[in-house]
């Protein structure tokens, strides 16, 4: 479904160009949910842009189901890493996730009630009058997934959609996104910094090497499903994989934070 | 890499779009849409404008009205930035003085020529002090409104590492609020034009591109010398506007990376 | 503001003047020929006066400079000065620049227009540079001899230069003008005169002359009395030489050669008689400009009060 | 009530500047300026001394105040719409923008009292060439401001709309409007106050009737209480616009309030 | 040294009243790290927010070294949950983390030489000289981080600092804080969704309840110092610790993510 090929993006020009991506080539099919691990600033968000049509990388390509990204592919959503800043602050919160159902064809009445119920899932019924200003951060970060959700994109992007809040929603969270991804047969690529999640949420683990990001690794996840918070996480195989991705990402880390 | 199209060439997109105002108005005169006897051909007007190049003494009044305009431009933003900041800071202040600026704010500033006349013994000052009077508003207002629009978090940030009111301003504040105040002195600066030369109009004086006109005044092709000095002031306020949008893409880059059409 | 702040108050020159260096404002009209041609033959130099000439709007502005003091002395019409006396300004006339002549000022209608006398202009539209002024004035005087009052028209306000256009649009019926936008409509609108305004009691009407704040003719009668002599050989030069009129014109007016050649002027009256000034006066108290007479004779320096 | 009073109350400064103006203008003498009881009087005379059943208002504050208001509203809401739609295009489109903005430059540094010279000649002189003089006059604040308010959306809200496949026009809607409303409102907040002075310029020149006219007239008759009056009548209008304008304001963007609120 | 007594706070009045903080009492001992854990939205940035002094909470006391704290208290510093909006987009990395220097008397030079070192300790000298807007998220909290700990504040206020870095470099940051604190002696208040973090780094960890937020639970952590990723992880106090954390946690959430 997505096809990733020799990728490559440089920022800016000149002697402060900065090469993030180094030519990537990646497949991911149809229904399949990729995570995508590396270490910090090592060009994932920059990835996911590109396949979102949001940044014109300088090099190689990116098709989706044949056709070569140029603008934003139609039936997409984006959980962006600035949540925050991706919530529009004149709107209120049910508003801001029932804005995308517009395309969707749905009149209001429909689009309130698919809006309710997505923010139901995360959590937030509560605070569907409110406005995105009035939420703290993880609730801010649950709206703009409900919002990706109840969208019901064919191919989802998520940029650390679980790092604000607490251990259980994530894990409620997780669980939420295997299973709309089941319910509607999504193509989901997420990029995580919790190794354990990675193994837990995805079909495939692609780790990614510090600037310019290449791939290091990419891990077939061959985990019984469906999954479960407690069963999964305790089974051998995950132990290994999770095992595996760690030293994988460990291995491909530059210059160190000093640990002197 | 580079693409050589010639849409992306701001000086030469401009231009044509100057041209093709100049050929609807002459069409609109040659047609007869707009009677060249009320209202000058296009052509007509830009000979007479060209020809102000050579005119030595038309120089010398665009100098002049210049001179009156950097000054007054000078004296506005070094009174109504500091206004500003203290009225967006000190909302009892605000208060307390909104009934007296916004009384103040819709005075034309040409009905208090006559006025003005009789106060002051120098023209030159007159004139600074009637730019003053217009080109603070938009200034003030913008300063106000780009301090309404900090993001508080940044604010807070600085106070929690313990910097006081007067560090927040200067260092958060003020950076934050400076794009908006740029817009502001961006718009005054148009203003600041525009009275000056009504004021040499409508307040008479040796000099001026206003004075040039009202000495023209007794011709009897006057429209023709009115409509090119009015010519002339689009031009210079072309320039002011491009040197003032220079500087700020320069300074603000920060701002305009962050929000402009790529 | 006030006369204590006006430039350069020398201390007695060679001359005796109080002050040498005078500032006048101006409408670059031909009514001011005389201060032009005075400065151009050096006749104030001659009087050990440099003299700026400063232009002015119109007399209303330059009564408010010469408050503020940014002009010493200004040319205006007569009736912006009675008007100005009586609201409580004190000013002086000090010299006579200007006086109607026939044909000088007249009530333009368009080409094709179908009033053909005053008495067609009820209810009409017409356009004065200057509203409770010289134009209004003489207007309504014609009015009167053909039957009609100031309320049966109604005057609007445009700049002489522009009334040609508000003709042609048929924005006002008439207009009042005067050189050279008088004969500029003629040529190019072929607009057509409906009257001569400066007939009857308009007749060799008064039109305008120098004034000057009262205190400054009392703190510099000297230099005053200089300026005078200045103006009066110019006025005598403008009176009997239309020629040097015409070679001026062009130097300070945008007027070209070839239409100074042609156009109307009126005449320059080479004395400032009071018994002239006071018809102005007279018209105004009559058509309810002033509320009560004013003796024009008060209005000439030595006379204060 | 409660807010009412301290409306009152929150006014203080104007009887003290009053005063102060009131010995100054005593002290000074001079006949271009008034002192303010004698203005107040001369407004007196010139609007509220009209027959009671007309809630004491002259003629010539029947026809010349409510003329001028319609005008400047008129040509402020024409210029609104104007500016907002040209200045939002000019905003979102590069190419755009670099074919009108030296127009744009050029068309607003011109002066207006020049500027009526070509109105007049456009348009013969009535409602229609001074609504649309006012509506030139006044119309950049707004475009200059829709335009650059429109340019400066946060990029993170225009990609997420372009990731949730937004139409063009729910983005301009729903998106580049409210982010650039802040500064559209600021433009017309400035406009509105240069309606006020283009109005009293537009009827300076072939009027019969408006409060400009009525300040000419003033001027002509050397009446210099009545030329204060017109202009404190101005200074009213402008603050009454103002504060109307303001609670309007306050109510469209409360979010923008709220949201930079510091806590 | 910090003394919070019966410490409430309400958002908003009228029906939309939100009661996010429930009479909180909390002492916290010089040189002490507590580390702050409870549920999305529970009210913990809340909390932070009025120890700081940018919030005046509605009832109750906030008092440092005796002193009630009403204006920011001196000798603090903060890192924000949303960390992108805290940096500052008209200033460099390295002159955002020298501003707040200023305060300590340095000079131009000390001040670039300490930013530049704290620059260097998480890892992001290459970045000195680049603006916020340039970086990835994970380098901009980074970049946060080292703006506070350059600063050696007296107290330390973290909000979820590590939550946008990879697996590692979130290692390395938890062991730079324990080294700092050390050294220059602090106190840091620092919340997180991690259980684990807040058992490794802290020296107590507070458990917060739902709306309105109250404390459930206070647990010492007598884990043997000095703390190492590996050793510490695996000492059967700290998996005690760590399931008693966990269980408080989960045992006070609310109305959870639907699990249907
Ligand atoms: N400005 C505000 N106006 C109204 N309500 C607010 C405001 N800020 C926060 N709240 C509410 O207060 C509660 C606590 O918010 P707070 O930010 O303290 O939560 P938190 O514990 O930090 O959560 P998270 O872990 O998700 O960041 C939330 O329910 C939120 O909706
Ligand atoms: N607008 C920009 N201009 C210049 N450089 C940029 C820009 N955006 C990103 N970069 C650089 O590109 C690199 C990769 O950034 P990216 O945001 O893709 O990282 P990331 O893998 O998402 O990191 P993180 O996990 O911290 O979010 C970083 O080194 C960053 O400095
Ligand atoms: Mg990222
Ligand atoms: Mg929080």
């Amino acid at each position: 479904m997505l096809e990733i090929t020799n990728l490559s993006h440089t920022y800016g020009s000149g002697p402060s160009a900065h090469n993030a991506l180094g030519g990537i080539n990646l497949k991911v099919a149809q229904g399949e949910l990729v995570c995508i691990v590396g270490p910090s600033g090592c060009g994932k968000s920059t990835l996911l842009r590109s396949i979102a049509g949001l940044l014109r990388p300088s090099g190689g390509q990116v098709t989706l189901n044949g056709a070569q990204v140029e603008q934003t592919p139609d039936n997409l959503a984006v959980v962006f890493q600035d949540y925050s800043r991706s919530l529009f602050p004149w709107m209120s919160v049910v508003d801001n996730v029932s804005l995308p159902l517009r395309r969707k064809g749905m009149d209001k009445r429909q689009r309130g009630q698919a809006a309710m119920e997505a923010l139901e899932e995360v959590g937030l019924d509560g605070a569907a009058a409110k406005y995105p200003w009035q939420l703290s951060g993880g609730m801010q970060q649950r709206v703009s997934i409900a919002r990706a959700l109840a969208y019901r994109p064919a191919l989802l992007l998520m940029d650390e959609p679980f790092g604000s809040v607490d251990a259980q929603t994530r894990e409620d969270l997780e669980d939420l996104t295997l299973r709309v991804r089941n319910l509607h047969n999504m193509t989901i690529v997420l990029i995580t910094h919790d190794i354990d999640e990675s193994v837990y949420v995805g079909d495939r683990v692609v780790v990614l090497s510090k600037a310019p990001a290449g791939i290091v690794g990419d891990l077939r996840v061959d985990l019984p499903g469906p999954r479960d918070q407690i069963t999964t996480r305790e089974h051998p195989d995950f132990v290994h994989l999770r095992a595996e991705v760690g030293r994988l990402v460990r291995g491909m880390r530059s210059p160190s934070p000093s640990t002197s | 890499m580079t693409r050589h199209n010639p849409l992306d060439n701001r000086l030469l997109c401009g231009a044509l779009g100057v041209a093709g105002l100049f050929c609807v108005m002459e069409v609109a005169g040659r047609t007869g849409l707009i009677d060249p006897l009320v209202f000058p051909l296009a052509s007509t007007v830009l000979g007479r404008a060209t020809a102000l190049v050579t005119d030595g003494e038309f120089l010398s009044d665009v100098a002049s009205t210049l001179g009156a305009w950097a000054l007054g431009l000078l004296l506005t933003v070094a009174l109504a930035v500091p206004a500003g900041f203290l009225l967006g800071s000190l909302p009892r202040v605000e208060s307390a003085l909104r009934p007296i600026l916004e009384f103040l704010r819709p005075i034309p500033s040409i009905a208090l020529i006559p006025l003005a006349l009789a106060v002051f013994s120098d023209r030159f000052d007159m004139k600074v002090t009637l730019i003053v009077y217009a080109a603070t508003w938009p200034v003030l207002i913008n300063t106000m409104y780009g301090l309404k629009d900090v993001d508080p978090l940044a604010k807070e940030t600085l106070r929690s590492f313990g910097f006081g009111k007067s560090a927040v301003l200067w260092r958060v504040s003020l950076p934050s609020t400076a794009p908006f105040i740029a817009t502001g002195v961006r718009l005054a600066s148009a203003i600041a034009l525009i009275v000056a030369i009504s004021a040499e109009l409508l307040g008479g004086g040796a000099q001026g591109i206003g004075s040039y006109v009202l000495e023209s005044g007794g011709s009897a092709d006057a429209v023709e010398y009115i409509i090119a000095a009015a010519i002339w002031a689009g031009i210079i306020g072309v320039i002011t506007n491009g040197l003032f949008v220079l500087a700020e893409r320069r300074i603000f880059r920060w701002h305009t990376a962050r929000t402009e059409v790529v | 503001g006030g006369s204590d702040k006006s430039t350069d108050t020398t201390a007695a020159n060679a001359d005796g003047l109080e002050k040498t260096q005078i500032k006048i404002g101006a409408l670059p009209i031909p009514d001011s020929a005389a201060l032009y041609i005075a400065k151009d033959k050096g006749y104030f130099k001659d009087e050990g006066l440099t003299v700026t000439i400063e232009p002015v709007v119109g007399g209303a502005q330059a009564q408010q400079s010469l408050i503020g003091g940014s002009l010493d002395a200004t040319q205006t019409n007569y009736v912006s000065a009675f008007l100005a006396v009586a609201a409580g300004n004190k000013m002086k006339i000090i010299s006579d620049l200007y006086q109607a002549a026939p044909n000088s000022f007249n009530l333009m209608v368009p080409k094709d227009s179908s009033i053909k006398t005053p008495a067609d202009l009820k209810g009409k539209k017409i356009a004065v540079n200057s509203k409770k002024n010289i134009g209004t004035l003489a207007v309504t005087s014609v009015l009167k001899t053909h039957g009609l009052t100031e309320a049966d028209v109604q005057f609007l306000e445009f700049p002489f230069p522009e009334m040609g256009a508000q003709l042609a649009n048929k924005v006002v019926d008439a207009a009042w003008m005067t050189e050279p936008a008088l004969t500029a409509v003629q040529k190019n609108l072929g607009a057509q005169k409906l009257a001569d305004t400066m007939v009857d009691s308009t007749a060799d009407f008064p039109i305008a002359g120098v004034v000057v704040m009262e205190s400054f003719a009392t703190e510099n009668p000297k230099t005053v009395a200089a300026f005078q002599r200045a103006i009066a050989k110019a006025q005598q030069i403008s009176a009997t030489d239309r020629k040097a009129v015409e070679q001026i014109l062009p130097t300070y007016t945008k007027i070209d050669a070839a239409t100074a050649a042609v156009i109307t002027l009126g005449s320059f009256p080479t004395s400032l008689d009071e018994t002239r000034l006071q018809r102005v006066a007279d018209l105004m108290v009559e058509q309810g400009y002033l509320k009560s007479p004013i003796q024009a004779k008060t209005l000439l320096p030595g006379n204060l009060g | 009530m409660n807010g009412l009073l301290r409306g009152v109350v929150r006014l203080w400064p104007v009887p003290v500047v009053l005063l102060l103006w009131e010995l100054i203008t005593r002290g000074i003498e001079m006949l271009s300026f008034p002192p303010p009881s004698q203005i107040a009087t001369s407004m007196y005379t010139m609007w509220l001394t009209g027959p009671a059943e007309r809630l004491w208002l002259t003629d010539a504050a029947l026809t010349n105040i409510p003329v001028s208001i319609g005008r400047l509203l008129a040509g402020w809401v024409l210029a609104g719409v104007v500016g907002i739609v040209l200045g939002v295009a000019l905003g979102r489109s590069p190419l755009l923008f670099r074919f009108i903005d030296p127009l744009v430059q050029f068309a607003r540094a011109i002066p207006p009292p020049m500027l009526l010279t070509f109105f007049m000649a456009l348009l013969a002189i009535g409602p229609r060439m001074q609504i649309s003089f006012i509506a030139f006059g006044i119309v950049w604040p707004i475009l200059i401001n829709a335009s650059e308010g429109a340019r400066q959306v946060d990029r993170q809200h225009l990609d997420t709309a372009r990731v949730f496949g937004l139409s063009s026009g729910e983005r301009l809607f729903r998106i580049i409007l409210p982010s650039a409303m802040p500064k559209i409102f600021a433009g017309l907040r400035v406009s509105l106050s240069l309606a006020l002075i283009l109005m009293v310029l537009s009827e300076l020149v072939g009027s019969t009737d408006g409060i400009g006219f009525q300040l000419l007239d003033a001027q002509r008759s050397y009446d210099f209480s009545g030329v204060w009056g017109t202009i404190v009548v101005l200074g009213i209008l402008g603050y009454v616009f103002n504060s109307a304008f303001l609670a309007a304001e306050r109510r469209v963007l409360s979010w923008h309030r709220s949201a930079k609120q510091t806590t």
